[in-house]
């Protein structure tokens, strides 16, 4: 259910706390794909940013322009505007779904001692009879992953990130 | 029909839309008539630095000579026709193409072909322009560089007109006194035609209405818990906010109109702030230009400016943002941010953060906007035949100078479509 | 080549079905000219609910006035041209264009422009019908609603000649005399042109050939093992046997055709069955429309009919097909189930059922029709030049009247065709 | 190999038969991939039902038109068809190949016993030259799950499923 | 502009690449007035045997008669116009529509209608030709089907001309002096108008710089690891490195032009190679051919040929590639291995590693043509109006001989390009 | 982590065996995907096979033409080639994102002892502002799985493999 890349990570990680990390990130998909996103924004932490890179390569998202760069503030803000009944361009329905490959558990964060984990996934987006493939790899860093694990980080990179794109009003 | 009974004083008939007759004749009489933003001279630094993009739906590139200069050359080999320029951006000595090798400095001129010699008796030969790759006629204002395809345009200076003003503007307000592209751009697909956008360009009767859902949300996620000031997130606030102005505030707006369809958005000075972040910058700009110069700089407010039809400039926040029609109902919008040198980091960021918000795909503001571009498109396919009641504001003085609320830059747009599409050449 | 060269007694140019000229014309003329099916009643139950949808290729909706009544009118806002209703459906008291907010009645009429006062000195004005969303002809029968986009149209009655008979029995079959619209709807890409569609409906040779995988797995299946009478799986059987009918039980079925290009076709009086369920229904439409004129209800037995160009009815299943030309090789059909009101869960649910196993996307029966189409249309994208040699049953009388196993309704067909392609509008 | 969100399931469901579960699952897709429709039967229980929902809010099949709403007999009529040799469409072969996520056993179906197990997939379908892609979400309910699993419900909630469809002619 | 005013002796207007108008006329005038191949006659071994695919845009199958003979036919019947034949392959004793169930005998002709008796009074009957599956004008050479829609053209072997001489090659190439296609068919989508293809398939200036990547990725890889001598990836190697070649070699190659457009190109004979396989083979044709005809048919050395304009053959590796426009720019190319029968296996799967290394989607050869010929169209979609300087080698003798560094068949391909396109039929 | 159908498997593959196999095709996905070829390689044996048939039917690459049928000889061709400067299709960058389902340990290979596991995968490519959608099967054959697993065959079968196709640059 989940892979553990770095072996010092092995003992840490003991079949039902990789079980519980896999559930949450499957939670953190899900809740998406359902709708539910005050229970969505519940898995993060206050100090947490959602971020998409315009290019896998930039350093920062300070410098350099991004799909997605999000505080908790923002990220209220787009879940606000999603159920607002003038968002004009939601009088048709948007779904989503989303399938993820195994998590992999890569390191520790130095810095902030978070649990690293990427998960390879592709989105399928539905509007207006008409399907979008999103695809990419998410990566996220987990505060507190022994005890009480939050999203402090989730990053993703999209395969295409560098190409042209008509609105994206969901996360991803 | 000819295309100029499709526009009358204040409406237009949907096909203007939708037409794909009427898209070809846009490409060849106004793309292939008028000045077209190319780039900024700062994305090509060195000598043999490339950037490749489109003119009128032509492949060409810019490339920046050993001497300094900036030549834009078709992307097209005088042999069989390939591209010869490769990717994106690249730096090239010399450009050789990939299909036989055929060599081209970097003005264009041939400058070697493999196995010349079995051309002999034939016309083909180094020195002829014919087996060059060809030159656009182009000019650079301020970094701005330009090309036409039409060797009957008026200079560049002049064609741009009052908009000079506006670049010049923009460039001024580096406290180095120059300009450089940084931090990446966006390329957003819209699903309309491209003269839907440049009429939402100065709208001010828009926002309150499109942009109910985010001015909403942000209510309610500010109740009881603003943003500290001075914040990334009190400046993103700021940003969503200014779409909640009420009818009186836009109606102080100017919008001036001039030239062949282009226009500006002006507002009074800005107050000065208390915002160190802002004053550290307008002190770098007074250590540069003195404070008179500083002042002058800094009293001329610009919200935005359309330089018709390719181009829309938005000094404010240094964003570009470069039009390029792609079929009847889709155009691609690159979007651009200008880093102002001499200018603190954080200054600087401040333009990147206003990009994210307003100008990524994902942006909560440009969403509706497109929503509402996609609406007009879609309800255009169809529906009756005259639409556009461009008729607001009809006492603005010689529909020249009006404010926001006013549609008399989009009856100037159509004034210009009409003269280009026409057949004028100047 | 003018398009009635494209049409002789017996066949057609292969052209009629791949060439977009054609389906231009098709569009202004035939679509253009005639009444269009728009939706039932029934899905605007309320006041201010709405249902939008294209009437020859234009996005209109219809929306229910308080005073009851159904107006059709053009998504088209006439400041500059966006959709004013949004989503498939909705409920408004009033339309507010969600781009600089104009406000309409649910009948169309302009009611407020925001910062009105800035239009002074032009013509716009509230009470100009020119600033109104506009109004198509529109006509309700029985609670079917039609509109069109020519004014010199017959009137609806008129032209839905005896289709109307059709709409009548449906109607009346319901014990409340009442049906809606329930169950949702399926959507069903077919990749040939429209007519291809539109000349299978009669069509009593075919399903032996085209439906011999479903008739044979249902063989296989059932070997041994019939499903309970009056079960699911019966009544799915029962649906799938039809296909199975001997020629001369096609030829037994009556096919008229009348009007412009529409045609019914009919059985014997169904015998009467002992299946409690049918049996129930019978009783409460004997309990509310008396012994004698339920009879009559009853004794007519239409299998289907099709009102030309846009709508087939099915009245054993309460099936409606709406017909969507998308390009000269797409078609776009709409599938509704209507509710009997009045009638029991358990009858109405066999129409659902019915609905399930034929109209669905994955319908084992309809994949190998969408084949036969799809077969069609290849085949006429080359090939030789005249093809559809709609000469089976000359003998029919008049081509008015024959059997499952006649080709006279797509003479008949063919015969408004020209009628329209013309270019008459009455 | 399968997440188990319902904590008071954990001691049901034994490494060993959430193992024989997922085996289940990986089975039920991979004999639709590979054309073993018998083995695929075999997987499922008399009373089996496959129903591919229209709107993913529909509360039934009966008052509402529904994709597919296949019981045992229906969906061997589907699979005799796709056998016959006079199924015109199927002169061109179509392929299908699915990718699905970790599933997750959910809950126990209170009026049944059975187990309900959702699992996010992706399905990419061949056919005359041309792919087409079904994205959504498996429910299953797994009768006798400790014991003799089989499958007694096989829902499909495609994320388009409200989109126009040209012919879907195999289980998806 | 007449088409023909798009061509100059040694230059043509972009256009003939991008401009749909030209790509119709092509298909109805080139395509449409020239012999296509359409398959090879190994690919129907059995009476019933039939093999789907188009000529000039319409669907067509070749079908083995019980005689023996091929036939060629057009895929649509003559009821409503239906493809009979089903999938790409099959076998069938007689073939059934599977709309309604008309049949035909495996040369087209109609054999039964059912319920025949209700086409009474009207034309249709069994023996009139209006109502069978039409035959296309086809010819059989070598094995290699040909069909034509131009009933004026030239008979088949004064059509191929010269290129029949390769045809021969090919065939007595086999001891058994049979071929027949083997090992599956590769279909490859290029970026590329389908001219953009036949121009480059002897040209021997370009691989030196188009093959760059593969040619320096081989040097690395091989660098002081050479594969064994006759391994398979020694062969590999070697295919490779054809490209390195300098021009010297390149222009030792013969390319002679002939006919509508056709031409080949030629080398010395291949020395004698001291490798096993390549020995058994070669006595294997003395076996069977003796050694005089054997070293006549082994000393001619075809590299490949254009048997313009669908079809190259490459005899020294027994492939052939099929063209098919798809649009001004996307061509499909199906490519073909040949067995040599009576050759051994091990013989004839280097041709199988040959298709692999070179025609194969994946190639690491091919992925760089298919880019220059993307850069090729991509260019010419704007850029300047006159491109393609075929002006190499003037000298070549009247056109009609040359090298590989000539572009002399170019321009051949260009006089047959005119002539077909002014309307001549013969 | 990874499924094992055989049961006499189910000793020899502990979970850590597990763990470790289903890492090596983790990486074998993931180092093409950001491009660390010599990392890739080093996973496969000397004698690998890299195979992508032309029809999941054809029985072997050397009567009938293959998508892909390379040797490490051919494998380190493409890698070269790849990495040229002058792979002038290149110069528009192409990324990847692979997305997998759980390995299943299908069986021994008889004649090799080689450890044979499949995994249904998806793969979205990225090229020149357009995306493309691969997505089939691969089969694994691990060499000393016990030990010190490599791969000695990758075999992929497209589920559109017979569909025409543009060119084909990178390993899927
Ligand atoms: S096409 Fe450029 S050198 Fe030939
Ligand atoms: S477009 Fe409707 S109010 Fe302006
Ligand atoms: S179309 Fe062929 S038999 Fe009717
Ligand atoms: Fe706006
Ligand atoms: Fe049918
Ligand atoms: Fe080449």
């Amino acid at each position: 259910m989940m892979l553990v890349r770095d072996p010092s990570l092995q003992a840490d990680l003991t079949p039902s706390l990789r079980e519980r990390l896999a559930l949450l990130l499957h939670d953190e998909s899900e809740q998406l794909d359902t709708g539910r996103f005050d229970a969505w924004l519940a898995l993060f932490t206050p100090d947490c940013v959602y971020w998409m890179p315009l290019s896998p390569e930039q350093p920062d998202a300070l410098d350099h322009v991004s799909l997605f760069y999000e505080d908790r503030l923002a990220m209220r803000l787009r879940i606000e505007r999603l159920r607002h009944p003038r968002a004009h361009s939601l009088k048709d329905l948007i779904r989503t779904s989303r399938c993820g490959a195994t998590p992999v558990a890569e390191k520790i964060d130095e810095s902030t001692g978070d649990l690293v984990i990427t998960r390879r996934f592709q989105m399928v987006e539905y509007h207006r009879d008409r399907t979008r493939l999103f695809a990419g790899i998410y990566t996220y860093q987990i505060a507190d992953f022994r005890d009480d694990p939050r999203i402090r980080l989730k990053r993703v990179d999209l395969v295409d990130s560098a190409a042209p794109f008509e609105a994206i009003e969901t996360f991803i | 029909m000819p295309f100029t009974d499709l526009v009358a004083e204040n409406r237009v008939h949907r096909k203007v839309y939708v037409s794909p007759v009427v898209l070809d004749a846009e490409r060849e009489r106004i793309f292939g008539g008028s000045w077209l933003y190319v780039g900024h001279d700062s994305q090509i630094p060195a000598a043999g630095d490339y950037f490749c993009t489109e003119v009128a739906g032509r492949p060409v590139f810019m490339i920046r000579h050993g001497s300094g200069d900036v030549h834009v050359l078709h992307n097209h080999c005088p042999h069989r026709g390939a591209l010869v320029a490769g990717g994106r951006t690249g730096n090239a000595r010399m450009l050789r193409c990939c299909y036989h090798g055929w060599t081209f400095q970097v003005d264009g001129r041939l400058q070697a072909i493999p196995c010349m010699e079995s051309y002999e008796g034939s016309e083909v030969r180094i020195g002829d322009p014919r087996f060059d790759l060809k030159p656009l006629r182009s000019a650079v204002y301020r970094g701005f560089v330009f090309a036409t395809l039409n060797d009957d345009a008026p200079a560049l200076a002049a064609w741009l007109n009052q908009a000079a003003a506006v670049l010049d503007n923009m460039t001024e307000r580096a406290p180095d006194g120059k300009l450089e592209i940084a931090g990446g751009c966006f390329r957003a697909v819209q699903r309309n035609n491209w003269k839907v956008y440049l009429e939402n360009l100065h709208d001010g009767m828009h926002p309150k209405f499109v942009h109910q859902s985010s001015l909403r949300a942000s209510d309610r996620v500010c109740r009881g818990e603003e943003p500290d000031a001075g914040s990334d997130a009190a400046l993103r606030m700021r940003i969503i906010a200014a779409n909640d102005q009420d009818f009186e505030q836009m109606n102080a707006l100017t919008v001036d109109c001039f030239g062949a369809g282009h226009s500006t958005m002006r507002g009074f000075r800005n107050p000065r702030s208390d915002d160190p972040v802002a004053r550290e910058y307008e002190e770098a700009l007074v250590a540069r230009r003195g404070a008179a110069e500083a002042d002058r700089i800094l009293s001329l407010n610009y919200h935005n400016a359309n330089i018709y039809p390719n181009l829309s400039v938005h000094p404010s926040f240094m964003q570009l943002r470069v039009i390029f029609p792609v079929s009847v109902d889709r155009t691609l919008v690159e979007i651009w941010t200008l880093r102002l040198k001499g200018a603190g980091d954080a200054f600087n960021r401040r333009n990147i953060l206003y990009a994210n918000t307003v100008h990524s795909p994902s942006s909560i503001i440009k969403v509706d906007d497109l929503e509402a571009y996609r609406r007009v498109q879609a309800g255009n396919a169809g529906g009756t035949e005259w639409v556009s009641q461009h008729a607001r504001d009809r006492t603005a003085s010689g529909d020249a100078t009006g404010s926001a609320l006013s549609e008399h830059y989009i009856r100037h747009q159509y004034r210009a479509w009409g003269h280009y599409m026409e057949g004028h050449r100047s």
